[in-house]
């Protein structure tokens, strides 16, 4: 940590879902401890874990899915703790060309777009798309959740699943449609102090600033769902 | 001609940072080679995902050459000999795409050529819908690669000089004669240059390329992609793919430059 | 003048600080232009082939090149440049042959023409070397070649034999005669040999510092040459005084140790520059006043000691003097 | 020298190419300029973390160019002048950076110079560590750059030739003398291009960056990269974003361009 | 013939199909290299400048240049290259100046050798010029300043007077000559002229094809010529008969239009190719068995109209005629 009156800093990792809401955390944060800066580093969970591991100098991560928290076990200061879930839904752009009502309207001649599988969002698309299968496969398999969005919203696609936090961002870019099996494929959002951190003190209090009622409610918010 | 031992040894001057520079740019290869999980090599490059990305990005870096040597080259050619207004405004133009970040490129074909963007209506009536396509692909990797080509080749040509357009115009040789018989020939190692700067530059793309065209195995996922998706999931699988790319491009880059870029 | 120019050639010519010339030609003429280095003979030449950004007129064969401007490849021109300018990525041969295929003529026929061209030159044996491979008159050959394949209205040699061996210039010089004599259109040949100017030119036209100062019949410029130049290219002393000039071939010269008597006018005091062979007799090169050449017997060398260095007495006899206004 | 006039009017068939060239290129641009949001465009340049990008986009594009003139100019001259076992090698090895996917470079320089690279704990012993730091980025930066300078600067002083070296030599010149009065004079409009090249590569460049130097505001953030990361949050600002690097590219290259790449 | 070169150049130069010629000359020699295009003089020059990959050696000045093969920068040369080679992108200034800086001299002291030397060339008034902007012979003379500025040990001239115009070739040749007369190295001077071979020559090699034909002094070479391209040079007729050579001045030889009468073995019948003023006679080339020159008085031409394609009649006494062996 700093000395008194000088500037002290904390670097938080975060998943790139989470550009929003720990944003305002973040500057929450900094209104409440004087002297502090709170720098944001937005990127996928897969990299940051991989910088976490590295040895970034930072001392928050959050993740969005537990298996890239698990990979990054070893630069952890303390067991992560779920702070966040999400589900998917499918969004239409506001003008909805393709005229689409409900899940069971995507088909043959809709350009719908989902994450890659490799991307912890194309994990749970796959099983939604398995499990209620449209009976077309998508336009692309887009490599993050904010692709797809952007693909959207720009109107390149008809349709694309995303999650509920990313469909009410969007806002009245587009309209939601509920996907059929969703809350059975639920992501936790899990988040936890580093080992490098140069100010643990501050980093413990980050981590429970986004934990405590406050943190939830900016949460609950941005669509996301409690822990 | 001249045996290099009668114009005297290298410098230490240029010799030091030469290998400095050398050092920067093999180092991180090497150590990429080493880090390469081996066994799973050949598993992964007989993967038929691998095989169709393989594919697609040999037809797309083939595609977007061709497309930049036929339609650079003219550009090139404009802007190194032909005085008209407006040559200093599109010169910048045509660089402009090399400083965009790849995203940000992908994100202006798409308002220029997506379904919403400028030209959409146009071309949807003309029945053509173009993300989601290998040719969105070609596109994307052309756009991106001609700034290297056009400049390498406006390069060559303005230093070969007019000269020899002016011999020939006084033989009577048409300007397109002259562009063929003279130009060309002469500005040949700058042609070849860029060929392989575009080239390069397209079998590495991903950025722009997922933006406009989007991603899916067979149609729009070349290696690069792969390799990104990849890499969010499993780096060493990514590192294997990484390296099936590099050498299928080095074989080739090292044919190419021993056949060709040799002559003086 | 422009009236019998129709056929021909009729140019007024200036090139900003560096030209400013007329010049006229009928057609079938071989015009020598000759004057010393930087007088504006290679700019004279380029400007004629729309190579440099000129001012005046041009007109050819009753047509204007110049209102509107004609493209250089319309010029029907046969160019040898004074460095060649072989194309450095073709051969001998595809050199010669680039003119007649460029003007439609199918590759055959134009690799038929390009060879019987460079046979005629000698350089048959080396249509597949590229320039780099050939030597200095080698490459003069070819350029020539490339010139002439063209059957050119308007031909510009730029110094054709500089660099050619002695035969070969000489064989070459033959030729050309031969070409041009039956030649429709205007020859332009830029040399520094009078040799060049008196054999195959019709007209000669001198200049200096990028204007024409002399212009006639071979035979006339070289028996009254108005410029230092052309007296020394001829091989006459001419020494300007006022309005008047006179000339003097320098057989006409006695050499003295001592000052000769008789009239002051015709003798000058001076030091032996040079002296070199010079057909059967030794031509000395003397500095004093002027500088004057002077020839005399080996043997009379050889008896005054006609060295480099030596001081001596030019004197010339009224008689072998010829007069002739400046203008 | 030559009046444009006299030489003839460009032909169709290269006229046509070119202009498709050219509306390939400035198209998307046009309408990227038309898509931005030019309201908020001041409010965004006057951000905090806009200038901080922005001034580091700035030092480490200026810090690879100077690089890559100070390192790859030797390097281009060994490959164009100097015949080496292991040339063609070394060649094709310089080649290979253009064709990473810049991902991939990220991690190639991860397992060469980073915290458990190659060299990592010969770095640490000297008590340096370069991830995450700003020389990382200029690092990465000039691993991605380099090869576009050198392939530009070995061209031309291959296309000028030997012929001046030569020339220089029977003048009693040595060769580091030759190098600097003959060689590089001669071939100053490819070393300006790779410049631009390199400079325009390092200005587009997130990839590498973000791999091996990570996206900090103030240390490794760079325009681009923060560009990638808000067009995770929001697409309009990054649009702006982006429109803020265009411009001011642009305008530095149509002054450099006009200043020294247009003399012929 | 090796220790009497110790001070000098001994040179054994092979340049594979090119050339194959031994070389030998004391120190303060100028050596004439003369020979038909293509013979192999250039390569000679840069064979000794070591720009050409060769076999053989070449000593100077005592020491071996070829074990080890000493590098071009070290062998204290001056080469005034066939095609001038000046830097393109230096002014003339810079170009002679290039050389004394780069041996070390400060850049003011270079630029004040450089301004003489431009000064003494008479192109001092174009230094701030570059090569692009000069005509062809001012830039042969920066060319040979260039060579000269160096003080060279070894001094390599490739036609240095080709494109200069008649005053300054002759200022030059002066110029030069004086500069040689108390020159301590090697001079080689490559010429397609006979007044550069016998006024500053002390020796004379006569190439072709890429082998020496004759070896000698000026006089010597001039009066007994061996090929028909030195014969031609000095402007004399040589006829080959068997082992012996016979070699006769074109003023020995009597022009008629009939037979003329008495031994048959020096009479020739031919017809003209070419008449042209030379001195005061004209001078014919006529074209038979053989190609001989003959000069006849411009009253004699005019009377039995020797034009070109004259038939004649040539005949010379045999006391005009010098008979030595061709070996
Ligand atoms: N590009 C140029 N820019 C400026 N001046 C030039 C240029 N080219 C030639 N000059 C000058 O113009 C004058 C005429 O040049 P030109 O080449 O016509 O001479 P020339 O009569 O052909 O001489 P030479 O016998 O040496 O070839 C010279 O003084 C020369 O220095
Ligand atoms: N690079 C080359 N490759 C092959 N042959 C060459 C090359 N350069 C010159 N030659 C040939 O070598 C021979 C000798 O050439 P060189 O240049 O020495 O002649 P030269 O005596 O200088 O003639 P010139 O009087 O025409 O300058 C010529 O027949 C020429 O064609
Ligand atoms: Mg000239
Ligand atoms: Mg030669």
């Amino acid at each position: 940590g700093g000395d008194d009156g000088e500037q002290r800093t904390i670097t938080v990792l975060a998943a790139a879902s989470l550009t929003e809401t720990f944003t305002t955390l973040a500057a929450d944060f900094e209104a409440a401890h004087e002297g502090v800066r709170v720098r944001l580093a937005f990127d996928s969970s897969a990299t940051l874990a991989e910088q976490a591991v590295g040895g970034a100098p930072a001392d928050v991560l959050a993740t969005a899915d537990t298996t890239t928290m698990d990979s990054a076990a070893d630069a952890l200061a303390a067991d992560p703790r779920v702070f966040a879930t999400n589900t998917m839904v499918l969004v239409v752009p506001a003008d909805n060309p393709a005229d689409i009502r409900s899940f069971d309207d995507l088909g043959p001649g809709v350009d719908y777009v989902v994450c890659v599988d490799t991307a912890p969002c194309g994990k749970v698309a796959a099983a939604l798309l398995s499990s209620a299968d449209p009976g077309a496969e998508p336009a692309s398999l887009e490599v993050d959740v904010k692709a797809v969005l952007a693909k959207v919203t720009s109107g390149e696609a008809d349709a694309g699943l995303v999650y509920a936090s990313d469909a009410v961002a969007a806002g009245d870019a587009v309209t939601t449609v509920e996907v059929p099996g969703a809350d059975a494929q639920v992501t936790t959002y899990p988040i936890a102090p580093l080992d490098q951190s140069q100010d643990a003190e501050l980093a413990r209090q980050f981590v429970d600033l986004v934990l405590d009622e406050e943190g939830q409610q900016v949460l609950r918010d941005a669509g996301f769902g409690a822990p | 001609m001249t045996t290099a031992r009668t114009l005297g040894r290298p410098p230490l001057v240029l010799l030091v940072p030469a290998a400095l520079a050398a050092a920067l740019l093999v180092l991180p290869l090497v150590s990429l080679v080493l880090d390469t999980p081996w066994a799973t090599f050949l598993d992964r490059l007989g993967s038929r995902e691998v095989g169709e990305a393989l594919r697609l990005t040999a037809v797309a870096s083939g595609a977007t050459v061709v497309a930049c040597v036929l339609l650079g080259t003219p550009l090139a050619w404009l802007l190194a000999r032909v005085d008209f207004r407006g040559r200093a405004v599109l010169r910048a133009a045509v660089t402009v795409p090399l400083v965009l970040p790849p995203v940000v490129a992908g994100v202006a074909l798409v308002t220029a050529l997506g379904r919403t963007g400028v030209l959409g209506p146009l071309l949807r009536e003309g029945g053509v819908s173009l993300p989601y396509t290998t040719p969105a692909v070609v596109i994307a990797h052309t756009f991106v690669s001609m700034p290297f080509y056009v400049l390498s080749v406006e390069g060559a040509m303005r230093s070969a000089g007019e000269r020899y357009d002016v011999v020939a115009a006084t033989l009577g040789a048409s300007r397109w004669t002259t562009f063929r018989r003279v130009t060309l020939p002469l500005a040949m190692p700058g042609v070849l240059a860029g060929a392989v700067l575009a080239w390069a530059r397209s079998l590495g793309e991903f950025g722009a390329t997922i933006t406009f065209a989007g991603n899916y195995p067979g149609t729009t996922q070349t290696m690069p992609s792969l390799i990104y998706t990849t890499l969010q999931a499993d780096p060493e699988v990514a590192r294997t793919l990484s390296m099936i790319l590099l050498l299928a491009s080095v074989a080739i880059l090292a044919a190419l430059r021993n056949r060709w870029l040799t002559t003086p | 003048m422009a009236d019998h120019a129709v056929s021909g050639l009729d140019a007024r010519v200036y090139v900003e600080g560096r030209l400013d010339a007329a010049l006229t030609a009928q057609a079938g003429q071989v015009v020598a232009v000759i004057g010393p280095n930087g007088a504006g003979k290679t700019t004279l030449l380029r400007a004629l082939a729309g190579l440099v950004q000129m001012s005046g007129s041009v007109r050819v064969a009753g047509e204007s090149w110049t209102e509107p401007p004609r493209l250089v490849r319309d010029r029907g021109l046969g160019y040898v440049f004074q460095d060649q300018s072989l194309f450095p990525h073709l051969t001998a041969l595809d050199n010669v042959a680039f003119g007649p295929r460029a003007r439609g003529v199918r590759r055959r026929d134009a690799e038929a023409t390009a060879r019987a061209w460079l046979d005629r030159l000698g350089v048959g044996d080396l249509s597949s070397r590229r320039p780099g491979e050939l030597s200095g008159g080698q490459a003069q050959r070819v350029a020539i070649a490339r010139a002439l394949a063209t059957r050119p209205a308007l031909l510009l040699l730029d110094e054709p034999f500089a660099g050619l061996d002695v035969g070969v210039a000489t064989a070459l010089r033959l030729e050309l005669a031969r070409h041009l004599a039956d030649y429709p259109g205007v020859a332009l040949l830029v040399t520094h040999d009078a040799i060049d100017a008196l054999t195959l030119a019709d007209r000669v036209v001198v200049l200096d510092r990028g204007r024409v100062a002399q212009e006639g019949t071979p035979q006339d410029v070289a028996a009254r040459p108005r410029t230092d130049h052309v007296a020394r290219l001829v091989g006459l002393n001419v020494l300007r005084e006022g309005e008047v000039l006179r000339s003097f071939s320098p057989r006409a010269v006695t050499v003295s140790l001592h000052r000769p008597e008789g009239s002051a006018r015709h003798q000058w005091h001076g030091v032996v520059l040079s002296a070199a062979p010079h057909g059967d007799a030794v031509r000395l090169l003397v500095s004093g006043e002027h500088e004057l050449l002077a020839d005399v017997t080996p043997a009379a060398a050889g008896e005054l000691g006609l060295a480099p260095g030596r001081q001596v007495w030019l004197s010339v006899k009224e008689t072998a003097v010829q007069a002739y206004a400046a203008d």
